[in-house]
């Protein structure tokens, strides 16, 4: 039933762009170079979009409501820093993680209360986050990186569970789970009602400032699970950690067909646009192609995708229902 | 086997910390050179942002399912980098450090192990900086600093060394220390204001020259060429221009284009099977 | 006791005092109307009984019990629930999810997908609308959309259910079925606060009427005591003949020719032609097809099929730049969409069409716009304290004014009326017939689209019947009467 | 009578929040510090406004018309490298700078078509074009710095015409011109308008394609006179420049009071929006903050920048005028 309505939606043209434009991209990296194609570099393809591709998981929520999240960047830092500062001080492992990803939340939180309550912009309030929390990261760490962390930790990014890397797992698990939540229950389509027309929303009753301000949490606690990845892969919490995460989160999420006006959009055309950016890179590194003609291609690889995704959805649209 | 599916040719990569910068596109402009006469096949590869040490870790895997015969590394972080090594290591694809070391403790720990280092160091160039200007202001002055992008290890390192250099000297005090990001137009702003908050001041390092050219900009549009005495790092072609004119007063030069060309030839003996000092020091030198 | 009373009710806008100590009671199950011209304060009083805006002053008490009714969540649990006459529905989400919305049927805190379509189905039917429970609510039409909405109200079988000009957009038949569901609710106990404009409707529904002006009680009274001619004075605090004046025109050449234009299944052949000084009448069923002939003639929807000739010129009309420059003018039925920059001044959206005009070398000559501007506003009564007052903040009824008001200033020669009256007074209502007919008199061929059948048959020199996006019928002014075009619209 | 509109505007609130910010902001530095209110730190300020100042003309307009603009960075850092590579070929100063100048203008022009014509989301089509650019912009310069210009280029950096630096003249005149353009002249209204609703502009028979590809134009030349500033103030042109100077100018276009969504704004209140930033960098720096907590501080700035403008307007809209 639930994957009926995937496919019919799919069919409808939502995440239908999108994919296409994923496969083009495979079928010619397949055709170029003989490195791609393999079981070995595509699991380490999946690995590399487990980072931004969490992180797009809660950015995938904010848009939804017709916000934005600039702060998550730095927010990966914090949390990281957190994470490292408590192991010193000796903290479990356990508590030290459950504490970084709190400090996710809190400042997920408050960003929802200055946009709720304060009444600013999202792009503003997160805007302010992002310098502060990065400010924050520097002076709990003196600005240096922290290393040397458990062995349980690292096991998160290095474990391999049937085969798969337990990243791309955790990363999996993750969308499923939004997936579900978005579409089947309550508070899902509350944040499609809010970003669809949050006055109709909040006349029918629904506390939209509530809603509002848990999916800026949601976003924080995105960013700090990306920061548990993260320092697990690196062995090492770095206060200038996550820069520009917020542009790739954000790329994958319109890549993936979600509009930034909010009330349209789907999670798994985000786990899509994440798949296209880390795909695009490992590409181009095979291809050795020069780091200038690097950033073109990645620009140029973004619009197209979008404008695929757009012409087909036209065309869906178009035809009669 | 490798060679094989790499193709006639032999390829080295060589992944740097970003190729926005002077100092890494000299390297790579040594190490072409070099790759070049000697028949090899070279990859270059960096960042975009020379913080960006998960990225770079992304390219050396990459790298590594492009099965590279040798890889030259400049780590955006010689902790964080060790995990790609270790992964390298696991390919059999020898690794060298160039510019910057890969912690060893770490390294050990992780079991992975660096075939040779080739680079000088960025502490005792910051130190070589405080000694010219402790020398040049006979000891007593008042300097300004600006720092690099908070929490980056090089300028970190330079900037400690400079610290200790002054330390030896108590006339000399340091009245303002800014970051400016490594950017010039940053610098000329940091400096500017600086300026105004400390009319006395008589000398200023910057972390890179990219900043320093900024400062010495912002320091002759106060009016105030004469009376400050700037020294950068990196020996840029501009920096060196501009203290030709007499514009800036020393930088520190650590030849890029040799590092490349070294790390090279190593590259090319390791292919060989031929053995390589662990340890391969390049000459640093105060411009002036 | 009764199931509401409201007492010294007061509510300040910017520049407005939109209510002044309004008191309203309403019996259990009685239809109480509320009547008053556009910006009487009906809405605003509505929106403070169902928590969307807060009071100044007053008190509410619901049978018995003082309310606070701070938040439409409060209202609801009070019983309250509104029909609102500016559409509140969210495009992007089911016709059963913007039914269900706040109160989504859930099984173990999953969405229980049938109930939530099995309900709104329910509903809808008995409405007697076919609307599919899964449709986007964007996709619909505007009255499919108001449809919708009246749905939402009733499925939360309220004690005190408001309708705000529930049927504007509406057409008889859906009209009669939710008149047959006011009825059975009536029934039930359940109180009904009903604002129309039209006032025939108040007639056969009606039990006591309340009149308000200018934010003030004026009179409440029964409905069998009240004559029609005297409350529209009442609302208009002056003598408003309500008969449309017998238009005295002599219809020139052909003006607009459309022939054998489809579209596909919207618009099938259909031909017609408008003579310049004549009002050409459009009657239909909801989506019969008329807003989307306006919508392809204008260049606003590429056409399949159908050549279009302006003064037996043939033309080909790409884009509404090709429409205006040929002289066609076209009033939307959805203001809020397609017809007003809300946040922008009364003055800014009368211009916009016709700035190059108003300006010299690019700059606009503001002394000429507001000239422009205030000129509309009298002769069409547009209640706003100035022309620079923000169109959002007008009453429903003047914000239809201003896109007129827009139109009229373009000087088109071929207008397409799409719902001109719609939610606009008795009196306002008498002052654009007469300017349709003024116009119509100088020589502009008008085409009026319009689910309002007394206003079409009493303008129309001609009267074309649609149903299913083909012309079924065509009568003379004096062919049609209100049976024959039903009879046609339905294919009975 | 303009002067007249623009104080009655100002009272209405819609600059008056983001002033008395600024105003605050000043006071409390010149409290803090003697170093801040001295006429040539004050010049030095206005100086340091003008480059992000500048961009900022261009980002209102975009945002006016309710789209956004990423680019722009690294535009600033393309034409600069166009006017560099001109004149190294030896190509007279004055057509080099109109080179630089119409690469800003066709490379906003491409942003406008691909999002009127294809239907990208301003987002999408600036981001691409952010990576696009700046890859061009290091290709065409190798990477390396060019320095060394003509001193003519020199003076607009350096020149001082009636005891104001030339640079701030330059900025001054720009929001003159564009604030005049925007109130008094028909493009002006267009561009709210559109920003306001697109459907029923378009309806009214307005190019709304032509004019919204005009304003990335707009916002592209924007972009190109902003790197003749940089480029003549660092008397080189770099292909790194301008990185993150969008963040910066959407900042100061929205702490100026211009909303997001389109429609509603003022280029005065940017103006005010870019001193803020501006002067805010300046105290931080005479005050000689640690840099950490400078990051820290930035960031709540903003925001409260933001709060207070954002309260005032609120209780100016419930009074009755
Ligand atoms: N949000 C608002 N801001 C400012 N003024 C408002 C606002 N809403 C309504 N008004 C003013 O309050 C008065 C009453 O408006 P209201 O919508 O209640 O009138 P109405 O009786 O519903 O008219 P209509 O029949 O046209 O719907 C009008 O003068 C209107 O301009
Ligand atoms: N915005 C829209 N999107 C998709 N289909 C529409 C839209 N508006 C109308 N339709 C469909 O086009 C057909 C004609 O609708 P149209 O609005 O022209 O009918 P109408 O006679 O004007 O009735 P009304 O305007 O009262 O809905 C109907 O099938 C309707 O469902
Ligand atoms: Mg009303
Ligand atoms: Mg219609």
């Amino acid at each position: 039933m639930i994957a009926r309505t995937t496919l019919r939606r799919m069919a409808r043209g939502r995440e239908a762009g999108t994919l296409l434009g994923l496969v083009l991209l495979c079928v010619a990296l397949w055709i170029a170079t003989p490195f791609f194609a393999t079981t070995e570099n595509l699991a380490n393809v999946a690995e590399q979009s487990a980072i931004v591709g969490v992180i797009a998981i809660g950015m995938t929520c904010v848009i939804l409501t017709g916000g934005i999240d600039l702060s998550v960047g730095s927010l990966v830092a914090l949390s990281g820093i957190v994470i490292g500062v408590s192991l010193q001080r000796g903290i479990p492992l356990v508590i030290s993680v459950t504490l970084g990803l709190l400090a996710g939340v809190a400042a997920g939180t408050l960003n929802g209360i200055m946009i709720t309550l304060g009444k600013l912009p999202p792009f503003i309030a997160t805007l302010g986050m992002m310098s502060v929390a990065r400010g924050a990261a520097l002076m709990l760490s003196d600005g240096r990186p922290i290393s040397d962390f458990p062995a349980g930790l690292r096991m998160i990014a290095t474990g391999v569970i049937a085969g798969i890397p337990a990243p791309v797992l955790l990363m999996l698990a993750l969308y499923a789970f939004t997936w579900f939540m978005l579409t089947r229950t309550v508070p899902g389509r509350y944040f499609y009602a809010i970003g669809g027309n949050e006055e109709a929303t909040a006349l029918s009753g629904i506390d939209v400032r509530f809603w509002k301000t848990a999916v800026y949490a949601i976003s924080g606690l995105s960013a700090g699970l990306c920061s548990v990845l993260l320092v697990a892969r690196l062995n090492s919490a770095q206060p200038v950690a996550g820069i520009g995460y917020e542009l790739d989160a954000i790329a994958a999420v319109v890549i993936g067909g979600t509009s930034l006006l909010g009330g349209t959009g789907s999670v798994i055309g985000t786990l899509i646009g994440a798949l296209i950016m880390s795909v695009l890179r490992n590409g181009l590194n095979l291809l050795g192609v020069s780091s200038y003609l690097q950033q073109v291609a990645i620009g140029a690889v973004i619009i197209i995708a979008v404008l695929i995704d757009m012409a087909l959805r036209r065309r869906v649209q178009r035809s009669p229902r | 086997n490798r060679s094989t599916t790499a193709g006639a040719k032999p390829t080295v990569a060589l992944v740097v910390k970003t190729l926005n910068n002077q100092f890494f596109i000299d390297m790579e402009a040594g190490a072409k050179a070099a790759a070049d006469s000697l028949g090899i096949e070279l990859l270059v590869q960096a960042p975009e942002r020379e913080i960006d040490v998960e990225r770079q870790m992304q390219i050396v895997e990459n790298l590594i399912q492009r099965k590279v015969s040798v890889l030259l590394l400049v780590p955006n972080g010689s902790r964080e980098i060790v995990p790609a090594v270790v992964k390298a290591n696991a390919a059999r694809i020898p690794v060298v450090a160039v510019d910057t070391r890969i912690d060893a403790a770490a390294l050990t720990a992780a079991g992975g192990v660096v075939a040779s280092f080739i680079g000088s160091d960025n502490e005792d160039g910051g130190r070589m900086a405080g000694a010219f200007l402790v020398e040049r202001l006979a000891g007593t002055g008042k300097i300004a600093v600006l720092e690099g992008v908070p929490g980056h290890e090089t300028a970190d390192a330079r900037l400690r060394g400079f610290r200790t250099a002054l330390g030896r000297a108590p006339g000399m005090q340091i009245v303002a220390s800014q970051p400016a990001n490594m950017e010039r137009d940053q610098a000329f702003n940091v400096t500017q204001n600086m300026l105004q908050a400390n009319p006395g001041i008589t000398a200023l390092f910057a972390c890179n020259d990219v900043m320093a050219l900024g400062a010495i900009e912002a320091i002759a549009a106060a009016g105030k060429a004469k009376a400050i005495s700037v020294v950068g790092f990196d020996a840029q072609d501009d920096a060196r221009k501009a203290i030709a004119e007499q514009r800036m007063s020393a930088t520190i030069a650590q030849n890029p284009r040799e590092m490349g060309r070294i790390a090279v030839i190593t590259a090319h003996r390791l292919m060989q099977g031929q053995a390589v000092a662990s340890e391969q020091p390049v000459a640093i030198s105060l411009v002036k | 006791m009764p199931a509401l009373r409201m007492r010294g009710i007061s509510k300040a806008y910017p520049g407005v005092q939109a209510l002044q100590n309004v008191d309203l009671d309403v019996e259990h199950g009685e239809v109480h109307v509320l009547l008053g011209e556009n910006g009487a304060g009906k809405s605003t009083l509505m929106k403070i009984l169902s928590g969307g805006v807060p009071r100044d002053a007053g008190t509410i008490e619901i049978s018995g019990q003082i309310a606070t009714l701070s938040s439409p969540r409060d209202a609801r649990d009070a019983g309250i629930a509104i029909i609102h006459q500016e559409l509140s529905l969210v495009p992007g989400m089911t016709v059963a999810e913007n039914i269900s919305l706040g109160r989504t049927p859930t099984r173990f805190g999953i969405i229980d997908q049938r109930r939530l379509v099995r309900d709104a189905a329910g509903v809808l039917a008995t409405l007697g609308a076919d609307i599919d429970p899964r449709a986007l609510v964007g996709s619909l039409s505007l009255a499919q959309q108001q449809l919708v909405e009246i749905a939402r109200a009733l499925s939360l079988d309220a004690r005190i259910l408001i309708m705000d000009e529930p049927t504007s957009a509406l057409t008889g038949k859906e009209t009669s079925h939710l008149f047959e569901t006011i009825a059975s609710l009536t029934a039930r106990g359940t109180s009904i606060i009903y604002i129309s404009h039209r006032l025939d409707e108040i007639f056969t529904i009606g039990g006591r009427i309340t009149v308000l002006r200018d934010g003030r009680n004026i009179a409440t009274q029964h409905v069998q005591f009240a004559d029609r001619r005297e409350l529209v004075s009442l609302m208009a605090d002056r003598d408003v003949d309500e008969l449309i004046p017998a238009s005295t025109r002599t219809v020139g050449p052909p003006r607009l020719r459309v022939d054998g234009l489809t579209r596909g299944t919207a618009l099938r052949d259909v031909s017609f032609t408008v003579h310049a000084g004549e009002v050409l009448g459009i009657a239909g069923l909801l989506g019969a097809g008329r807003t989307e002939i306006a919508r392809a003639v204008f260049g606003l929807e590429p056409f399949d099929a159908g050549t279009i000739h302006i003064d037996g010129v043939a033309v080909t009309i790409r884009s509404p730049i090709g429409a205006i420059a040929a002289g066609i003018g076209f009033v939307t039925e959805d203001r809020k969409r397609e017809g007003l920059v809300l946040d922008r001044s009364v003055c800014e959206n009368i211009s916009l069409p016709i700035l190059p005009s108003l300006s010299r070398l690019g700059v606009v000559r503001t002394g000429a716009e507001e000239r422009t501007a205030m000129a509309s506003v009298q002769s069409l009564r547009i209640r706003t304290p100035s022309v620079h007052q923000l169109a959002r903040t007008l009453s429903g009824g003047n914000q239809q004014k201003v896109v007129l008001a827009k139109w009229l200033a373009t000087g088109a020669r071929i207008l397409f009326l799409d719902e001109p009256t719609r939610g606009i007074d008795a009196g306002a209502k008498q002052e654009i017939y007469q300017l349709i007919q003024a116009l119509a008199a100088d020589g502009v061929a008008i085409i009026l689209l319009s689910s309002d059948l007394p206003e079409v048959l009493g303008l129309s020199d001609r009267v074309l019947v649609m149903r299913e996006g083909r012309i079924a019928a065509s009568f003379t002014g004096r062919e049609a009467s209100a049976e024959r075009v039903m009879a046609w619209a339905v294919g009975a």
